[in-house]
């Protein structure tokens, strides 16, 4: 594999660095990465992937364009509202840099489609915003054995920790065996969220995903936490090594079962309350 | 800091949890260095105040609604994750950790949104 | 002031907030921000403070689209190559939210127009790439009594300062009375930069921004360190205060004398090495 | 950590500065608990090793070159900030900080780029 003359020029910033060069610019050309959502986490994260020339790039989310996304799900603009997110964000991404190759795949991550839509990537990241998706892709990940970096983000607060890295890594069950009180958690809808928080946690997922496929990644588990109004606003937290006992991850592999026949809305409490719907 | 029998320390809640604590996340609070070994019963044998005392204490003095979504079978429920001084409570004994002058305790809930 | 019908559903996400509501809404409306560098950190700063609804957004850099800023500087994409970096931007911006006042201004920032050019916004952000345009903006802010929100970037390492915030931020002088010395200091050029580091930090200049404007801002001087391969990858720096004696926030004030006439490239060790004519 | 007569210290360079010191950001390192409050000369009177004493023995045990980009009259370059434990130094008693065993020193200069 070679990197195209008129490539020198346009990575020649970070083909300076210490531990980058030719070597790194050319495991990012030959890298893939899928996107599982292009809203507030994706969009940031896509763009900093993009511009720093992943060869393949995959976007998978199957809502469309509404104009109160553009709150901070900056790569859509008004003239996108009504299209499909995935394809609005591939549009972006080729603007930027035509050379790439991006899937824009405009389907629901099921758990019937879930390996067969992640298995061509090397690097899932997790951009979605709800709890049954989030068990479904940690799954996938380590049944696929990939890392999954995950972000999260909700009014001022943001999360970020990669899953199921290297030999040790955890998976999102080792931490979180059993998804949170489906009173305490509230999408982006319910209790609101700052678009620069989103920001800050999709760019961070971008860095994470080059850093592993660098190999500039020190695969030790850990979470960070940001709270755009904390002093500090960035805490970085040491975590526990994959568990032997996990069902997901642990020795006695996939004691959870088939992905395909986990019910993981249920798993996770059932369908979001319609709190339209009840009049709220 | 420690003024002999209690123990001082930083209490945080975060991603969703502070909803039960009257929307609150840090606080600071004072235990007894030296807890029953059996919460509530004061005629036990006693024991340094660990986490597993910590977090009953919270449910009865701090908890304003709904402990089912905080507790579950004496310790907390299995969505929480614990943190000592930002390490993973895994890594630091999980219950039995002995509460030291100054720690800081973050409970926390994995955000979903995006 | 009010806020018109249709952008309701369009800022709902953020008016939900605790300490945002409509207030905030309009407080942003109302604001305006100068940003000056549409380069790696202004482009992601710009992004968010245009998608969260802020009134009016002067963009200030000389410099012309080149490829190699493509890595970094995603609001300018293959199509703008040649272009100006602030009338991209700008372009990019309208995009996004057509109802926002863009200023365009295609100038150097110099000792002569700075006062000028930066009077009419409320707070100005540092995204320059140059000691002495830094300094130039410090005493630029001290001098109109705005706060700067400052932000670098280099390698794989990022800087995040407000100052001249409240009554006792302190200024850029008070930190650093002193430029670096001109051999420890590497332009991006130079020394190369990872654009998912200037995406963190331009980010959290809107953020830093976006807090000041709603009155949500604690105040304290800090510094935020990041370091993109560093273990935690931030840390919260407690800085001094105002200090009395500083020559242009100080006592006396402006003791640096006059901007228009500070030669702020002497100061700074005179004109940027030429490498490439150096043959290196 | 403290072994009686010295102090170790974790000290770290950012910013650029790291260039001066073989290209390495953090540096474990021990010095004495009590130096000569003359640098260098052993027949003064001590006093507990301060900031203004690890410059100096920065310069003559660390730093491998340019001298002059790191120190100006016996403290730090006025375009170095130094940080104490994530404290500005200037709100610690600058040079005159004693150190403890334990204590993370930063030496930084800013960044220009974007
Ligand atoms: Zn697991
Ligand atoms: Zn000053």
């Amino acid at each position: 594999m070679q990197l195209s003359l008129e490539d020198y020029p346009r990575y020649g910033r970070q083909m300076i660095l210490d531990g980058f060069g030719l070597t790194g610019q050319l495991k990012l050309q030959s890298s893939s990465v899928a996107v599982v959502g292009a809203g507030g986490l994706g969009c940031p994260a896509l763009q900093y992937l993009a511009a720093a020339g992943i060869g393949r790039i995959g976007i998978i989310d199957h809502d469309v364009v509404e104009v109160s996304n553009l709150q901070r799900q900056i790569l859509h603009d008004e003239s996108k509202v009504g299209m499909a997110k995935a394809e609005s964000a591939a549009r972006a991404l080729r603007r930027i840099n035509s050379k790439l190759t991006i899937d824009a795949i405009c389907d629901a991550l099921t758990p019937e489609n879930a390996v067969e839509l992640l298995s061509p990537y090397d690097t899932i990241l997790d951009c979605t915003d709800n709890a049954p998706t989030r068990y479904l892709l940690s799954d996938t990940a380590v049944f696929l054995g990939k890392p999954l970096v995950s972000g999260a983000a909700q009014k001022f607060e943001g999360q970020l920790c990669t899953y199921n890295l290297g030999t040790v890594g955890p998976c999102y069950r080792c931490l979180f065996p059993t998804p949170p009180a489906r009173e305490l958690v509230g999408t982006c809808e319910e209790t609101g969220v700052l678009g620069a928080v989103t920001g800050v946690i999709g760019n961070m997922q971008a860095l994470e995903a080059i850093k592993i496929i660098l190999g500039l990644h020190d695969q030790r588990p850990s979470l960070l936490l940001f709270s755009a109004l904390g002093s500090p606003p960035f805490r970085s937290i040491k975590l526990r090594s994959r568990k032997t006992t996990c069902p997901a991850c642990g020795d006695s592999k996939q004691k959870v079962g088939d992905i395909k026949e986990i019910d993981y809305v249920q798993f996770c409490g059932g369908p979001a309350p319609d709190w339209e719907g009840r009049g709220l | 800091m420690s003024t002999g029998d209690t123990i001082t320390l930083k209490v945080e809640f975060s991603g969703g949890l502070e909803l039960l604590f009257s929307n609150q996340r840090s606080h600071k609070l004072s235990v007894p260095a030296l807890v029953p070994k059996k919460y509530g019963d004061a005629s036990s044998e006693t024991k340094p105040a660990d986490i597993t005392f910590l977090i009953h204490y919270l449910r009865d003095n701090l908890l304003k609604e709904r402990v089912e979504l905080f507790m579950e079978s004496d310790t907390v429920r299995p969505g929480i994750l614990v943190l000592v001084n930002d390490t993973d409570w895994e890594l630091e004994g999980e219950g039995d950790y002995s509460l030291k002058a100054g720690d800081e305790i973050v409970f926390i809930s994995t955000l979903h949104g995006g």
